[in-house]
């Protein structure tokens, strides 16, 4: 058992020893011309401007919310899955009250509409103004 | 493995003279080295692959030129370009989490590899509770890609790394319990146990047990996985049309490419475990017929990249979905019915 | 193998100090539950230890996974109650909400 | 010192090296990383004391989901700005004293204690997944179905909480 996650616990080290070792290896291939302007946050062009800061919206909350609780029930499904074969009918009863119980609670968010995203609304498309239609038409002509 | 080693040092070679420790040391680090080199191959493969078959959907040809027959040496140039690359990190950012985030996320991505049966004989580490080792170790990628979005102080970066997490988390939980099915069917976590009671034909694939339970179950892992890779129709994350690239905008050189990386190779980590649990893994699919030793290797690659390039059909044949979209899909369609299948085999195994 | 019961302990009595340490200096309200989880990280390593060197049962583990449990729920309300402050008072500054009057 | 005690050693260095970075941290993110990694060594201890399935229901819970529900969190009532991320300290020096003396305390206890070890033979390195799933299927039955209900009213009222704030 040591032997199989002292493996596992290898691999995740040689996997940031990879990207270590290439990063050293770019490090002395790259092409360095730093300018401030290359450092400067990206904005597609644009000058930054304001704090990086959104205001997130509450529901990225809930939907971690609900996922913990549920990463949870798995955490008692897994090894009740492993014994089912042997208990049986008893088993999957208590199993079927835990679920029904924590079911309650994705319907409780459900019809609170916690999981509802706000949808975008259907707007009728823009009239679009005469002249406007007239000069696209124009330039597709020109060219 | 570890047979493979007690017979090396019992054997009369001159590494039956290092003591075991050294031996399982030299094995470990030699067989992560392997990997490794096989997951960022693997990563280059990938994206050949999805770039000739993404064009000969769109009646194209795709790369050609560079390696001489059909381009096949365009992603290795792309490799090398991308170590030639400045790195740039933004004045802003915090500069050690930009720094670790890229390093997590490809750490994590191969400390999956370990557990993953390529054959009868072939996997590094035959852990009891490989599958939910899985399962645990990929929320480091998550964790990875909300610093990543973080440290690069940039309102995109944030944004897509949170519609990222938000959207990856959601998801782990129907597949989760489509795993499950195939879990309580054999009764073990070893994903070697599970592709045992599958050898021996395409009729004794999981998929095709508790009809259509199991059907229903392979489904709602593959697009809860989809997701979960940030895969197109749910590549929400990176929509370029929204926010530029997601939450790896900032980053530049080889650390945009230890993400590029790791999506690649956890496509293909998502493809191997699904064939292992339902398309019976390295077994032959005509049973005792081309079964034995380096054949099991050809047939897990063969049923991986089989998922793959339908994961890579359906990214140039469905449009993008909408947040709402997504959330719906996760919460109201795939774990209700993920339920429904875990009792229907409930149901199934007790009568 | 020197490595026994009392190592564990004692490496559970810091980890138990520091998350201690967390809870009573820090003035951010998300701070204060990361030190919570390392106390309760600290109860757990104890569970576990006494699971294997005393009563080789596996109660200890269980008792472990139930307190794995709690830390989630207590988490995900203790969270919930911090957005409810920072959208009333824009601040998670614990000196600052002392007041019950809501 | 066999190889075991040098990894143990390893293992508790790691935690508590990145727990005491959590708790010196300004920057309310670098104590996140630090609590992960915390997280994760204890996770490794877990291996270490033959609790393998805890050890995975350590990182999956802790770092896939309290974690990211607490980064959450940071990320939903914070500025993101480097300034507005400090968390400031109270009282540091007394309070520093006082966790001095309660790890001393306990530090006492534990060396004077006479524990009631067994004998090292039962304790082996064995799959506990299927075990557990019987205790909780037997032993444990009433605390597992109580679980459910405790996890439903946390669900029910994080959310009803949460929903009140905006």
């Amino acid at each position: 058992m040591l032997f199989n996650f002292a493996t596992a616990l290898v691999f995740l080290i040689f996997g940031g020893l990879f990207v270590l070792l290439n990063l050293g290896i770019s490090r002395i291939l790259q092409a360095r011309n730093p300018h401030p302007v290359k450092i400067s946050t990206y904005e597609c062009g644009e000058l930054p401007e304001g704090e990086s800061w959104i205001q997130f919206n509450i529901r990225f909350y809930v939907v971690a919310l609900v996922f913990l609780i549920f990463e949870v029930e798995i955490i008692f499904l897994f090894p009740w899955a492993l014994v089912f074969k042997d208990l049986g009918l008893f088993a999957f009863v208590e199993m079927m009250i835990f679920v029904f119980i924590l079911l309650v609670g994705l319907a409780y968010v459900w019809a609170k509409g916690d999981l509802d995203w706000d949808k975008p609304q259907s707007v009728p498309a823009p009239e679009l103004s005469q002249s406007y239609e007239q000069k696209e038409v124009t330039e597709t002509v020109d060219s | 493995m570890r047979e493979l080693i007690t017979t090396l040092a019992n054997g009369q070679t001159f590494l039956a003279n290092l003591p075991e420790v050294v031996l399982n040391i030299i094995f470990i680090s030699l067989g992560a080295v392997v990997l490794t080199t096989v997951c960022a191959v693997l990563a280059l493969v990938g994206v050949y692959m999805e770039r000739k078959v993404s064009a000969h959907i769109q009646d194209r040809v795709g790369p050609m030129y560079v390696g001489g027959f059909h381009g096949w040496l365009q992603t290795a140039a792309d490799a090398l370009k991308l170590l030639l690359k400045e790195d740039i990190v933004p004045a802003l950012a915090d500069k050690k989490l930009h720094f670790f985030a890229p390093i997590l996320v490809f750490g994590a991505t191969l400390a999956t590899f370990a557990v993953l049966p390529f054959g009868r004989h072939y996997v590094m580490s035959d852990m009891n509770i490989g599958i939910l080792y899985i399962l645990a170790i990929s929320s480091l990628v998550v964790i990875g890609t909300i610093l990543a979005g973080w440290a690069s102080n940039n309102k995109w970066s944030l944004l897509g790394a949170m519609r990222s997490a938000a959207q990856v988390v959601s998801f782990e939980i129907p597949a989760s319990l489509a795993i499950l099915v195939i879990i309580m069917a054999v009764g073990s976590m070893n994903l070697g146990e599970i592709v045992n009671v599958q050898v021996g034909g395409i009729h004794k694939w999981l998929i095709w047990k508790f009809f259509p339970f199991n059907l229903l179950a392979f489904i709602i892992y593959f697009i809860a996985t989809l997701a979960e890779t940030n895969r197109a129709p749910f590549d929400l994350p990176e929509a370029e049309s929204e926010i530029v690239a997601g939450f790896h905008t900032e980053y530049s050189g080889f650390k945009w490419a230890a993400f590029f990386l790791a999506e690649y190779a956890n496509m293909f980590m998502v493809g191997v475990v699904g064939a292992t649990l339902f398309l019976g893994g390295w077994s032959s699919p005509f049973g005792d017929f081309m079964n034995s030793g380096p054949f099991q290797i050809f047939w897990i690659f063969a049923k991986a990249f089989g998922l793959i390039f339908v994961q890579i059909w359906i990214r140039w044949t469905l449009p993008r979905v909408r947040v709402d979209q997504l959330m719906y899909t996760s919460w109201k369609v795939l774990t209700p019915f993920a339920f429904v299948a875990i009792i229907g085999v409930g149901f199934y195994m007790i009568l | 193998m020197t490595v026994g019961l009392e190592h564990y302990l004692v490496l559970s009595a810091a980890l138990f100090s520091l998350g201690l340490l967390a809870v009573i200096t820090k003035k951010n309200a998300v701070t204060v539950l990361m030190g919570i989880e390392l106390i309760l990280n600290a109860a757990n390593i104890n569970f576990v230890a006494f699971a294997r060197f005393i009563d080789t049962d596996l109660d200890g583990q269980i008792f472990a996974i139930f307190v794995i449990v709690t830390a989630a729920a207590s988490a995900a309300v203790a969270l919930a109650i911090v957005l409810n402050l920072y959208e009333r008072l824009h601040s998670i500054n614990l000196e600052e909400a002392d007041s019950l009057a809501g | 010192m066999s190889l075991f005690d040098v990894i143990f050693y390893l293992f508790a260095a790691f935690t508590l090296a990145s727990a005491a970075l959590m708790v010196v941290s300004k920057n309310i993110v670098h104590s996140a990383v630090g609590l992960l990694f915390s997280f994760f060594g204890v996770a490794g201890i877990y291996v270490l004391l033959a609790a393998d399935f805890l050890a995975v229901v350590q990182v999956l819970v802790y770092v896939g989901g309290i974690l990211i529900l607490l980064l959450f969190g940071v990320m939903l009532t914070q500025r993101i700005t480097s300034v507005d991320m400090r968390t400031g300290t109270l009282q540091l020096v007394p309070a520093i004293l006082a966790v001095a003396g309660i790890f001393v305390i306990l530090f006492r206890v534990i060396r004077t204690t006479s524990w009631n070890i067994v004998p090292e033979a039962e304790a082996q390195f064995i799959p506990t997944a299927e075990k557990i799933g019987y205790l909780l299927m037997t032993d444990f039955l009433i605390p597992f179905e109580i679980v459910s209900v405790l996890l439903l009213a946390a669900l029910i009222g994080a959310a009803f909480i949460a929903r009140k704030g905006t």
